[in-house]
This record gives structure tokens, C-alpha cells and sequence, in this order.
């Protein structure tokens, strides 16, 4: 299949479809309007139907509807948007119904800018709703991985039957780069016994549910649903190591950050100095043994993040401290230059 | 004769079947508590019920049965 | 013998929770019989809302989901569009359909979507413990409204079927009551209809049903009928309020 | 090698095709390419502009804030954006928008009336072809023949004329002498 | 002032009142209505008013409208409810609008259940919204610090202009102990001379917006309320130390968990073990100063939640990993019992 | 010399950032002029929505506060509420007030809050770059709806006076138009009592205006005026829909 | 000193008044309280408990999930909670309702037949408060004039035959030899 | 004679006054170019206008005056 230039919204859009997505439902929102623009294009001709909602909060309840009607759903928006689906997610995970939710990410807090963000990062990886829950969230970084991971998020919604975040922000949803479709490697997904497609008086009658008053059988269930994530920590880390193997300072850095990063990290390399970078692919699970084991031979690790710092912490945790941790970083959509990573590189290397 | 059956373990002793019924032959029983801790509705003159089914309409937990003499 | 009445098979055998004299295990039972007249069990999708019903996936014995508060009407909507060969139906209270629901009520209203949905009017948020419902009557005391509500104060209640009598989208709405078995039967004939109507992909239907709580309106549940017909009824007038079979002069 | 190149003017001049016509000829040619448009409410008939990156090595950061080469076709963008450009960079610009000149010494700058070109030409609305066919001209970056047929490739048959515009515009752009 | 028997739920109430709090907006949910019962009563005696809004949405965006207006405004709601004002959180806080919200956590995720829970600390400490953003967080452990710490939410909301919530959960919302509402000093409160209040043409308009489209300006407006952060983080943090001095294990626990270990604290004491309690009751800013203090002499740290483990991070993060931190917690609503906890403490101290 | 007409000193000074014929522009006059004829400029608190009058905070001469997308009800509501002498507007499009604002829209008309709502009806998201709105006419192409509004598929748009004039709380609902002189004097006309209204304490206003998106809709300026006139007016049509003032019969 | 205490039945049947009740008078006496009880839409006429705790010291824990006195009102409750009372605990038993005993040796188990004594005293509703009358005699915790003087304190005058229905009902099971 | 002033500067050239104009005697100057890149709109024939404001009541951005003599 040739490469074709898109833009990353619009890589999202089509391989959802590719991914056997049908059913979106959706509530316009810059920066990411062009997934619903490119799906309301699309769908009818592929059998498959956008409903432009009323709101975010009726998009993720209509997105609840059909998962749990055992077909591929995905919703998308951007920031204020996405808190608006708090309560809705943190259903969805009640549930254990596998959903997309794409957070083309723009600067906040409130109606903010729409310029590129990484602020959603404590939401997104923490607490993107109520109660104990986790998502699989996926940062990609260039416009083949908004496709590739979005193939790959559908895959790991329904496997782990809970719902996928794919991180992205308004530079990699507006901007085009060349994608090939053909990369996305389908895995396999078990049936789904579970849905609700009316029982056809030939099985027991399902029930999608997250109420439980007894809080014995609450737990159960949460812990029962630990276990899944435990199995996802162990089984589903993506990350991408770049020059890390003898750097002294490894930056981490996920989605446009990274790209910024590798340019800074080149020019830091040019310098002299010993720069690397790593890049979480899987925001959570969060490469926790890449950076404890890259902790044993770097000296300091620079977390770069399009926020006032929010990753950062997850990097402290994750080297348990052993190394300083720095954090460099823009918010309000600004996007820095590799130019003011790399000085910052420098600052720290001077001071090891 | 008809008959209506009334699953006093599951009534809830609300008294809508005996409001509604015409021939005024439900009463609840204050004597007994079932499990559930109500004092269960019970049909007192069987002979006079007209299987209208008014009762069992009436009732909120579906608990009364009705069976016409043919 | 012959069976005048029995259970309808679409009810499963769970004892409901409702309290003593509460109308939600009325509505239960006929929106079970309209199932089964229709014979559409096993194809059928329900969605329990979050009010006193909440349990309604427990009683009904075909495949159930439960939506969020005021959300079942966009989680039916994403059942029908992924199954349009299911019969998608919601049943929901009055805080939640006409308080927090009010967008997504009036946003499946009107743009049509082929599902049915019960309504249980009740005038008061029942699970809760009986705060203030947007179709509380004026000057009906409730928690949140503790020396009656005042219109000037905490507003108009609300009538559902007069406002979405008014959209497009809305293939049937009647308003019916169960306060005396005549008024159930008519209630059963207008969901049947609301069932059919899907059947026959005629788009949004609607069924109010006046309700009662008498937990939270402190009667006894024969106290609590006279109580919505006396009160109630008079507010919330019985009747279709829009039927796209038939002409405006015919209804009501 | 690695061209930043940033192209700005006015929404409805053509920036974000122009853009795109770059981008694209470059991934046809094995090159890694990004193209970031500056995007929001401000842009409704206001300042467009749009990043381009064409490289031989993986991209960074597809922004461009102080590009190797500058496409300006207006004055606030000339203004805006000619300061920022990269020492030893190149700067093209409508001189029949922009009434004046860059006074930079360190930078390369070329006028092209693009828009007189355009609309003396009947050719409303190509003025970025214009610009388009000078830039091949002065850079050398692609081959002119194939360029042509990469952007005329994407019309519809149906639309003939206008593929008859864009390679007249094109031609037009570099055959000029500035 | 005579001590009252009351409910938490409705000792936040009265202390509202006493705060001078005469707007409330809410919506039902358990267990936290009785704040809205009792506000239904005394608010209209006192000149206030009450609305029962149509949805949490509603009333999170009416108290928005009233802060911005200059008076003093709450709402509360548990933790589905909570979700739903993501948005709304986040616009107070890009808008630097004063409110306070009362979240009496319950069971989750989803619909989940209503008995006691801490699982929303994620939430609450990281991320009640998109964007950039802190929030300070109140978590108190009994009755009288239901009352106490809601006349502090108002005064610390207006002095640094941002929304406070009180983290609760259903135990001590519904609970019953003795308050003294004489115990609140109400502390300096600056003039609300940005309030939209009509501007009577004796002044410039008054614009309350979190809109800022040019990035650069976003970014300044978002690092001038971190320096406030900085602020907050410096001079606001509370919490309570019980036997610490010596301790060898010290258990870090909130609210109605910090009740708990106290009790296990006791009888790990009679056991022989060095126990001890670190209470936070500023869950933000955390009392990091405290336990990095703590660590100095303590062996282990475990920190006891009724979640899977939310806190545990920021005691790690806080201690820097110089000490083992241990997690004990229940979730969906149980509550431990002393005697689960005075175990653990039991089995770290066979550790040490 | 008598000045005919100037600009109102209820607007600022700041160039809008409409596009060009964009009837925004025209209906902030009219609210401009009704705000200064009526002398409430020093008690006037506006409410901004989330769409093109995004900015409508730097062109009023007043108090000014930005809501979230659709909220801009409950946000005048909470103002209201703390400062009844103030009067308090809300200036929403309609994807704001009529779609993500749906619940706060109906639940502040229905508690009948003294407020004045300046709805903009221009069949289109304009600031998100024209996308399909709850007007959006049947048949309309637009970035979400490329084939033409399907009513089956994408529902039946929204007519939201006919709808609110059901709300007891409502004290005044009109629809408007501006594609002609005469009609901007009727639009005034309607604008100056939705704020008399409240003045006198008569409850909820709403004026549902009319307006041209003409860079979405893909038009000139003077062809969006036509467009609004031929598609949209007999789709929406102009008139009172509800005066508490008057009786059913003197309406329209 | 520490009384965990235990009160449980049906909802209806004044329990959590019967917890307030103690939980007053011990904040009148200058003791630590809590009061917590059970909630939820599950109790709708279902079943109703509260915990109380009396402490000179500072109470941790409000929950009693294993009491030292278990008041008992109803079977459910009844079967449930007798085998949480702590070894060496006390059981209160209301054997008009409950028509088993307790077989548990290690506790000690006071029956009153409360609910036939308020019926057969014309004092629907008040079994709980003859439950309470005999818990002082037993406990001794209160001294009875003042727990009296507590409970009927918050009563308006107006409704008299109320505080002397309390009277009454708290006499009566006061004076029952068990 | 009657006064009609247009503020070029911030006109945006949208035609709705002229379209307006019941004397035509209002066009978009299509050879200027304000500093905003719009073509303003200008009086013509200044002394057919009949003061009606119909220009004004049209023009969204608020930039025309009208002053009539008398
Ligand atoms: C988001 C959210 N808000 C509030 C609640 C609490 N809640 C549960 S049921 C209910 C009201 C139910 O009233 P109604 O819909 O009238 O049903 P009824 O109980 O009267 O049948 C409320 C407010 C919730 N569970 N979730
Ligand atoms: C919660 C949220 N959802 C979506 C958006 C994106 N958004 C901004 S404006 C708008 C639509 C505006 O359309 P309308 O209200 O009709 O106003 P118009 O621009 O047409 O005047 C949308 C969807 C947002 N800012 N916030
Ligand atoms: S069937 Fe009719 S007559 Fe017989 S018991 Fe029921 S209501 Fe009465
Ligand atoms: S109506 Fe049903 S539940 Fe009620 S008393 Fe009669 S049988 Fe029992
Ligand atoms: S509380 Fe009211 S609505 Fe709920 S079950 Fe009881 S009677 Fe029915
Ligand atoms: S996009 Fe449409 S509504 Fe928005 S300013 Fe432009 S013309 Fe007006
Ligand atoms: S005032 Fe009337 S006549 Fe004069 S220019 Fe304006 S529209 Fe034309
Ligand atoms: S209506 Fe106003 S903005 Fe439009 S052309 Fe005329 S003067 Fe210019
Ligand atoms: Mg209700
Ligand atoms: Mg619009």
C-alpha cells in the first residue's frame, strides 16, 4: 500500500475503520474536529454510522451503548471535552467495556487555547474519572503511529475489555506526515459473550452493570479488575529508547515533546554531550523497568513535557529517586523549541 | 370455582389488590408477618370472586395469579 | 380452569425491592406482558436508568444495561444504531429522565431514534430519598423543597409530553396513569403501541405514567393513588400528545 | 539535508495547498516530510501560514519557528516572520502584496509579483502556484516536470480547466526573471 | 456555644451558613443529600437561596456564575457527581474563581456503590479537570473537622481565588459526632474588586474568562497561579502527627482511614511496636515536608487508604524513596477494621 | 446635524472579529442599543458563550463573563441569584443553547429565572468550522453532515421556541430574523422587552434571532441574507411564540 | 472505657433514634460519641442498624463490626450480629420479635419482650424506647432521670402526650425483671 | 446635506449596506485595501442620501454613521 500524506486526526479516522469501527459518536471540538469530518465522509459509504451528539456526555454514553452491544466504538475530542466524559469513562470501566476515546489535547485549564497540550496527563494516566480505575493510554508521536496505535487501541480495549486512551495533541492532530495503513498488525480477540444482542432465547441473558451495593462484592470486582491491569503492566509496555545506551542524561518524553526532544538530543550530542531519550509509548502502563534499568548507568533523567510538570513525578516513582530527576517544560500551547531543550540538556550536564 | 392465588411469602402487604377489588373479599392479614416482615394479603371468600383479575392488575409485585372456573 | 392472569415471562422470578404499594413493580409488570405479546424477549435490549428502578436489570428477563443517571437515552441510541434489529427500550424516572436527562431526552427525541421509552413520573426523586423532582407539584413539600415548592422560587415543574409533543423527531407520546385498573389497562395499550411502534421502525415513542412513591410522599400506598389522581392528573392531563398515525383532531 | 520551510499569508491565498503540495512532492520523492498548519477561530480570513519540514533523516519538532526558507505573500507575515528567518536563509516574496523589501543582508530574498502575475494572467486565486514554480526555479529542490504532475495528479478529470490553471501558473512562476 | 450532636453532612451545612456561604447550588446523591436537606431548611430563614439545579453540570456552572458575581457559593455531590464537574472545576480554575466543593466520596467506578470511599484522591489531588491545574484539598476526619475546615475552605478559596474541595467520604458525611461551631476563625478575606457585580459606570468592566488564545499568554496566566501554588504549598499545609516521635513504622492515612490507624496505631503500641500516625489534613498541598522530616527517623511508612493505593505515591514521592512504603488499603466501601491494620503494621515491623 | 445613527456606547470600542457579514455583529448592536436605551448598562452582567461570540466579553460595554460551551443558563442563573438588581444576559449560539446547553436551557426557562437569552439561530456551528447543528435544516450539507441532513439518520432540527413556549416559566418567547432592515427593527423591538422583561421582574425571555453564517454556509454575505430568507424563515418561522403579556389569540 | 454498641432491626422500628438517643446523653456527659448508620436504598422498610460508640477516649474507628452490646430488635438482625458480639459482650434481645435465644455461652443475653410491652401499653412505636429503659437498668451507664430528662428534652411542648408517652415506655422497661 | 461616514479602517467589506442601500449609492471600493486586507465600502453620491440608516441598521461591524440635516 503507497504512503499517503494525512493529518493525524484524519490517520485516526481511518484506522478506526480499518480497525472494524463502525459506530462513532462524537461532539465537535478543535483541535480535533477532522476525525468526525473524515468518519461523517466515510462511514455511510463503509456501513457503518457517525452520530454527531448532543453533547460529549451523550457521545460516551452512546459509545457505552454499543460496546456494550458488542460493536467497535470510539469517541474523540479534546480536553474540556474529555472532562465532560469523566463520569462516562469511569462507567465504561465499571462496566469492563472496551471503548477508544482519542484526547486530542489543547491548552487549558477552562476553555483555555487551542494550541498543543500534554496537560492532560495527570487525567489521562490517574484518574480520567471516580474510583479505583486505570486506562491503557497511548501516546503516539507521528502521524503512522496515530494510525497504527489507534489499530492497535481497538485491539487492547476489547483483550482487556476496557477502555483505551489515545493521547495525542493538537500538533500531531493537525499536522501530516506520510502513513501506510498496511502496518497495522490485528491481534486476536476473544468473543464477545458478554454483549448485550438480545439473547435470541438461546443463552442466559447478559447484564452490563457497575452498580453493586454490598461492598464485598465492589471489591471483587475491582480487585478482579487489578488483576487485568497487573497482566497489561507485565505484557503491554511500549516505549522507544533513543541513544540512551551510554547517555549520561536521558531525557523522557512522550508524543510532539519526543520529537522535540530527539532534535534537542542530536544537537546535544553534537556538543559533546551524552544525551538520550526515551519515549513512553504506553503512557500507562508507564515503562517503569526501562527507566529503573536505564537509572543504572544514566546520571540524571530530564522529563520534557508540554505542562507544568505532571510526567515528571511518574519518572521519579519510576527510578525510585535514584537519580535526579529535571523537568523542563511549556504549557498554554506553547510548543518550545529543540533549542531551549537542548540549552537545558547543557545546564544539567554542567552541573553532573 | 375461580380461584386467585396470592404468593403471600413474596406481597409485600400493600393493600392495592384489596382497594381495587369489587367484591371486597381481600383483606390483609394482620396476623401473620412473612419472612419479608408484611402482613401478606389473603383472599377471604373465595366462592365470590369474579376472576375480573382487578386484583392482580393492581398489584406492584406480581404476586397474585387468577384462574376462571370454565 | 383458565388462566385469567399469571406472570408474564419476561419478568424473571427476583422479588422487586420496590417499597410496599409502589407503581414502578405495575409498570414492570406491563411493560413484561407488552414483551411477551409481542414476542420480542429475545431481541430485546433494556436500560435501566438510575432512580428506584435502578434494579430494573434484575427483573427483566431479557438483556439488560445500566446507563448512567439521565444517560439512558444515549446509551440506547448507541445500542439501536449498532443493533437495529433489537427492540431498545428505556425506563426511567422523572429526575432522571426530566432533570439530568433532559438534554438526552429531548436530543433522541428529535432526531427520532427508533427506541421506546417509559417514563415513570412520580413526582419525586424516590432513591434518593424524596427531594424535589422537576415535575414536582407546586407546593408539594419535599425534602429539598421542605416548605412546599415555590414556582417563583425553585421553578415550574415540568411536562414532558406537552414539550416533546413539539419535535419532529416524535412518532408517539402519550401521558397514562395507574391509579385504578382501567387506567392500567389504557397504560398497557400505550406501551404495547410504544413497543409496536418500534417494531414498525416509527421512530421515538414515549409513554409518561403518573406514578407513586408513597414512601416519600408519606401515604399508604391506597392513599398515594388518590393522591396522584386528586393532584397529579389535573397537572399532568391523561392523553396522547402526539401520534403520527393519527390527525390532531383525533387524540387526546 | 533539511529545508524548514515556512509559508504564510492571508486564508484564502492558497498557504496550506502550497504547503501541502511541497509535503506531498517530497514523500513522493522517499523524503521524510511533516506539514503543520497554524489552526484556530483567529485564522477566518485573517493570517494563515503553514510549517513544512522536508528532510533525508527522521523529523523533529514539525514546527518551524525560524525557518530556512520563508514564502510570505503578505505584509503582516513579512513583517511577522522575516526577522526569523535562519542566517544564509532564503526569503520569497509577493512583491505585488508586499510593497517593500527585506533589509536583511544575511538572508537571500526574492520578489515575484505573484498575485499581478495571477490575476493578469486570469489566473484568480493561483498566485501560491505562482510563488510555487519561482520557488522550483531558485531551490532546485524537486524536478519541475514531476511536481507538475503531483499537483495536478489530485483533480478530478471533470475539473480540466483547472488543471490547465495550475500548470499555466506554474510556468508562469518560473519562468520569471525577478 | 453548646456542642451539637450532628451529622458531618450537615455540620458542612451549618458551617457554610457560618461562613457566610448563602449560595448553594447542588443535586441529590447519596450520601451526601443531607447538605441540601438542611441548606432546603435554614437557607431561606438566613436571606440565602437554594437551588436544586437539574444535574451537577447545572449547579457546578450556577456557582461559577455566583462566585463570579462576589458572593460566596458551594456545591457538593458524590463521587459520579464529582466526575461530571471536570469541566466546571477546571473553568473556576482557569476563570481563578473561589468555590467551594464538597465531594462525600462513595464506592466506584461507575454507578458503584454508596458506602465509604477515598478511591477519588487521584482525582482530587491530580487532576478534577484538564489542564494545568491544583486544587487545594481538605480532608477531614471527623464532625467537628467537617464544620472547622469548611469555614477554612471559604477563607482559603477567596484569599487565593481558587476552588477548594473537601474531600469527605459517606462515613463521616453520615455519622453523628459533637461539634463546637465557635471553634472557626475566620481569617482576613481580600476585597472581591474583579467580581462582576454591575459596574454601576463607577468603574472598568469587570471580565471573568479563561479563554486565552495566544499561547504565550495562556502560559503566563497559568504560571502566575503556580506561583500561588507556590504560595499555598508554602504556608497552607495542615496536618496532625500522633505518636511519630519515636516511631518506627508510621502510618500515613486521611480522613476517616486516619481514624482507624489511630486505633491500630494504639494497639500496635500495646503490642510493642513503634507505630505511629502522619495525618495529612491539606491532601493538597501535601504535607511533603512533614514526612521527609519523618523519614529521617521512621524505618517504614505505610500509607493506609480506603482505595487500591492512591496517596502511596506522594508518600513516596515525599519521603523520596529513602524508606520502604507499604500500602494497606480496602476498597468499594469496606471499611478495615483496626485490627487488618494493626496486622500489616505487625508484619512490616517482623520486616524491619 | 442630527445624528441618525452611531454606534451604541454599550459597545466598546474593539473591532469584531466576525467574519465579513456576519450577522453577529448586527444582533451585539441590537443588544447594545437595547441595554443603552433601557440605562442598565451599570447593572447589565453579560454571559458569553462557547462559539463565534466566544469574544462577546470585549465588546460589550459591561461585566462580562465567559461560560463553558452551553452552561451559559446555569451561569446566569448563579449570578442572578447572587445579585438579583443586576440584569443578566446571555448571548448563546445554537449548538450552545440548543444542543451541549439543551438541559440548562429548558430547566432555567422552566424555573422561569428573570433572565434575558439571546439565541442565535444560524444552522451551523460557525466556530468550529461548520459542522452540523441541532438547526441544521434537512437536507443542509455541512462538514458533519456531507451528504445533506438526513432527518432518518441525523434527525429533525430543533425548533426551540415552539419547544420552550410549552415551560410555564417562560415569560416571552420570539423569533426574530435579520436579513432585512424591517426586520433588524423588529428584532430590536423583541430584544428591547426580553430585557424590559426583566426589568419587571416577569420572568424568563428568550429571542431566538435568525442569523447568517456566511463563511460556513458557503456564501456571500448578501447570497447568506437570501439563503436565510428562502431556507431558514419558512423552516423557523418568525413570531411570538409565547408573551405572558397577552393572550393565546393575539399572538404571531 | 469504650461501649461499642450495636443497635439493629427493621427500618420503621426507631433504631437509629434509639443510637441518637445514647449518643446525646453521652456528649451530655462529657464522652466522646459517634453515631453512624447504616444507609442506603437497600433499607427501604428492609433492615436498619446503627453504631455507637462511648469513650473517655478519642474514638478511631465509628463502625462496630463486632460489638461489646448488640441491641437486637428483629431475626435477621438477630442471626446476623449475635456471633460479631465480643467474648464477654452483651445482647438486648426483643423476644416479641425474636422467638429463638441466643446459644452462645461466652456472652451475657437479656430478653425483654419490648415491642408486646409498648403494644400492650398503648405505645405504638416506642419499643425502642422500653428497649432503652431496660438497657439502663442492666448497663447502668446513664443515670436514668437525666437520660429521661435527654431524650424527652428535645420535644416541643405542644406535643405533651409524646414526652409522656417516652415517659412511660422508658419506665416500663426500666422496671421489667427480664 | 446628509452625512453618512464609513470607518474604512475597520469595515470589512461584507456589501451588506449596499445591498441595503435604497439609493445605491453605496459600493465596495474593489481598488483599496484597508490594513485588515478588505476592500471598504464608500459612498458614492453622498448627496442622494436620504439619511434612512438602512446602511447602518445592516452593517455588522458597527462602523457607519448617519447624521441628517436639519
Ligand atoms: C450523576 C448522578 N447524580 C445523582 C445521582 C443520585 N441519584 C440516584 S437516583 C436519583 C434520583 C432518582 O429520581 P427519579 O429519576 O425520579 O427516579 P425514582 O427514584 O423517583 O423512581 C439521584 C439524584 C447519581 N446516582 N448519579
Ligand atoms: C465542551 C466543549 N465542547 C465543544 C467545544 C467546541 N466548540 C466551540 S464553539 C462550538 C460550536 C459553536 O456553535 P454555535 O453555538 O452554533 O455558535 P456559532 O459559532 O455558530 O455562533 C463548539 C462545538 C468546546 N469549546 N467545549
Ligand atoms: S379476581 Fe376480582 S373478584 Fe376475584 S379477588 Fe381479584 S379483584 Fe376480587
Ligand atoms: S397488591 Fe400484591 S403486594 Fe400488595 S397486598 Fe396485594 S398481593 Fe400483596
Ligand atoms: S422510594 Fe418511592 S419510588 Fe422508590 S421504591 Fe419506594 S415508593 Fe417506589
Ligand atoms: S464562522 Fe460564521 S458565525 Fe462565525 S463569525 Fe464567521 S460567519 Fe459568523
Ligand atoms: S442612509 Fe440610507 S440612503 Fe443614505 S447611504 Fe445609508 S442606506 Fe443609503
Ligand atoms: S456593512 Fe459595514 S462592514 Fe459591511 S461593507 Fe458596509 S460598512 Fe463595511
Ligand atoms: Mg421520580
Ligand atoms: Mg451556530
Amino acid at each position: 500500500m503507497p504512503k499517503v500524506l494525512m493529518k493525524g486526526n484524519e490517520a485516526i479516522a481511518e484506522a478506526a475503520i480499518n480497525a472494524g469501527c463502525l459506530h462513532y459518536f462524537g461532539y465537535p471540538i478543535t483541535p480535533q474536529t477532522e476525525i468526525s469530518e473524515y468518519l461523517a465522509k466515510r462511514l455511510p459509504k463503509v456501513g457503518g454510522v457517525l452520530i454527531q451528539a448532543e453533547s460529549e456526555i451523550a457521545a460516551i454514553n452512546m459509545v457505552l451503548g454499543a460496546s456494550a452491544a458488542g460493536v467497535r466504538a470510539m469517541t474523540s475530542s479534546s480536553s474540556p471535552g474529555i472532562s465532560l466524559k469523566s463520569e462516562g469513562i469511569s462507567y465504561l470501566v465499571g462496566c469492563d467495556l472496551p471503548a477508544v476515546i482519542v484526547n486530542v489535547q489543547r491548552g487549558g485549564p477552562g476553555l483555555g487555547g487551542i494550541q498543543p497540550s500534554q496537560a492532560d496527563y495527570y487525567q489521562a494516566t490517574k484518574a480520567y474519572g471516580h474510583g479505583d480505575m486505570r486506562l491503557i493510554v497511548l501516546a503516539p508521536s507521528t502521524v503512522q503511529e496515530m494510525a497504527t496505535l489507534t489499530g492497535e487501541a481497538f485491539d487492547l480495549a476489547d483483550i482487556y475489555r476496557t477502555p483505551v486512551i489515545i493521547l495525542a495533541d493538537g500538533a500531531i492532530g493537525q499536522m501530516m506526515e506520510p502513513v501506510d495503513f498496511s502496518e497495522r498488525k490485528p491481534r486476536e480477540i476473544p468473543p464477545k459473550d458478554w454483549a448485550c444482542t438480545g439473547h435470541g432465547g438461546t443463552r442466559k441473558r447478559n447484564i452490563i452493570n457497575s452498580l453493586m451495593l454490598d461492598p464485598e462484592a465492589l471489591e471483587k470486582s475491582v480487585r478482579e479488575r487489578f488483576e487485568r491491569y497487573k497482566k497489561i503492566e507485565e505484557t503491554e509496555v511500549k516505549y522507544e529508547r533513543f541513544m540512551t545506551d551510554d547517555a549520561d542524561i536521558i531525557c523522557v518524553a512522550f508524543g510532539i515533546a519526543s520529537r522535540i526532544c530527539k532534535s534537542a538530543v542530536t544537537a546535544a550530542r553534537e556538543k559533546g554531550i551524552k544525551a538520550g531519550l526515551l519515549r513512553p509509548i504506553t503512557l500507562w502502563p508507564f515503562p517503569k523497568a526501562a527507566i529503573a534499568e536505564a537509572a543504572n548507568t544514566a546520571k540524571a533523567f530530564l522529563s520534557v513535557e508540554l505542562s507544568m510538570g505532571q510526567m515528571v513525578d511518574d519518572v521519579k516513582l519510576a527510578c525510585e529517586c535514584r537519580r535526579p530527576v529535571e523537568f523542563f517544560g511549556r504549557t498554554g500551547g506553547v510548543l518550545p523549541s529543540p533549542a531551549e531543550v537542548t540549552a537545558k540538556i547543557e545546564a544539567i550536564a554542567a552541573q553532573l | 370455582m375461580n380461584k386467585v392465588t396470592i404468593d403471600t411469602e413474596r406481597c409485600k402487604g400493600c393493600g392495592l389488590c384489596a382497594n381495587a377489588c369489587p367484591k371486597g373479599i381481600i383483606t390483609l392479614n394482620g396476623k401473620t408477618l412473612n419472612s419479608q416482615g408484611y402482613h401478606p394479603a389473603e383472599v377471604t371468600e373465595q366462592e365470590k370472586c369474579i376472576a375480573c383479575a382487578m386484583c392482580a392488575l393492581m398489584c406492584p409485585h406480581v404476586v397474585i395469579r387468577v384462574e376462571r372456573d370454565v | 380452569m383458565s388462566v385469567v392472569f399469571d406472570r408474564p415471562s419476561a419478568l424473571t422470578d427476583t422479588l422487586m425491592h420496590y417499597c410496599p404499594g409502589c407503581t414502578h413493580g405495575i409498570v414492570h409488570r406491563l411493560v413484561a406482558e407488552a414483551i411477551d405479546e409481542l414476542g420480542i424477549l429475545g431481541r430485546a435490549i433494556g436500560i435501566a436508568p438510575v432512580g428506584c428502578s435502578v434494579f430494573a436489570y434484575n427483573y427483566f428477563n431479557c438483556d439488560m444495561i445500566e446507563a448512567a443517571h439521565g444517560r439512558a437515552p444515549a446509551v440506547a441510541t448507541g445500542v439501536k444504531r449498532a443493533r437495529p434489529d433489537c427492540i431498545v427500550f428505556t425506563y426511567q424516572g422523572d429526575g432522571d429522565l426530566a432533570a439530568i436527562g433532559t438534554a438526552e431526552t429531548v436530543h433522541s427525541a428529535t432526531r427520532g431514534e427508533n427506541i421506546t421509552i417509559i417514563f415513570i413520573n412520580n413526582c419525586i426523586y424516590g432513591m434518593t430519598g424524596g427531594q424535589m423532582a422537576p415535575t414536582t407539584l407546586p407546593g408539594q413539600v419535599t425534602t429539598t423543597s421542605p416548605y412546599g415548592r415555590s414556582p417563583k422560587i425553585q421553578g415550574n415543574p415540568i411536562r414532558m409530553c406537552e414539550m416533546l409533543a413539539t419535535l419532529d423527531g416524535v412518532a408517539y407520546a402519550e401521558r397514562v396513569s395507574i391509579d385504578t385498573p382501567a387506567n392500567v389497562r389504557r397504560a398497557k395499550k400505550a406501551i404495547l403501541k410504544a413497543f409496536r411502534n418500534q417494531i414498525e421502525e416509527k421512530g421515538f415513542s414515549i409513554v409518561e405514567v403518573l406514578s407513586t412513591c408513597p414512601t416519600n410522599w408519606g401515604l399508604s400506598p391506597v392513599e398515594a393513588l388518590t393522591w396522584l389522581r386528586d393532584n397529579m392528573i389535573p397537572y399532568y392531563p391523561l392523553g396522547v400528545y402526539k401520534d403520527i398515525d393519527k390527525k390532531e383532531g383525533d387524540m387526546k | 539535508m533539511t529545508y524548514n520551510i515556512l509559508i504564510a499569508g492571508f486564508g484564502g491565498q492558497g498557504i496550506l495547498f502550497a504547503g501541502k503540495a511541497l509535503a506531498k512532492m517530497g514523500m513522493n520523492e522517499g523524503l521524510y516530510v511533516t506539514w503543520l498548519p497554524s489552526y484556530g477561530p483567529e485564522m477566518r480570513g485573517g493570517a494563515a501560514n503553514c510549517s513544512v519540514v522536508l528532510s533525508d533523516t527522521e523529523i523533529g519538532s514539525p514546527l518551524v519557528p525560524e525557518p530556512d526558507i520563508l514564502i510570505s505573500m503578505n505584509i503582516p507575515s513579512f513583517d511577522k516572520f522575516t526577522p526569523k528567518i535562519k542566517p544564509g536563509g532564503t526569503l520569497f516574496a509577493d512583491c505585488s502584496m508586499i510593497d517593500k523589501k527585506c533589509t536583511r543582508t544575511d538572508i537571500n530574498a526574492y520578489y515575484i509579483p505573484a498575485s499581478a502575475l495571477a490575476s493578469d494572467n486570469d489566473l484568480q486565486g493561483l498566485a501560491n502556484v505562482v510563488m510555487l514554480g519561482y520557488f522550483l526555479k531558485v531551490t532546485g529542490i524537486f524536478d519541475y516536470d514531476k511536481f507538475l504532475l503531483d499537483i495536478t495528479s489530485g483533480i478530478p478529470a471533470s475539473r480540466a480547466n483547472l488543471i490547465e490553471g495550475n500548470k499555466k501558473a506554474l510556468a508562469i512562476g518560473y519562468a520569471y526573471e525577478g
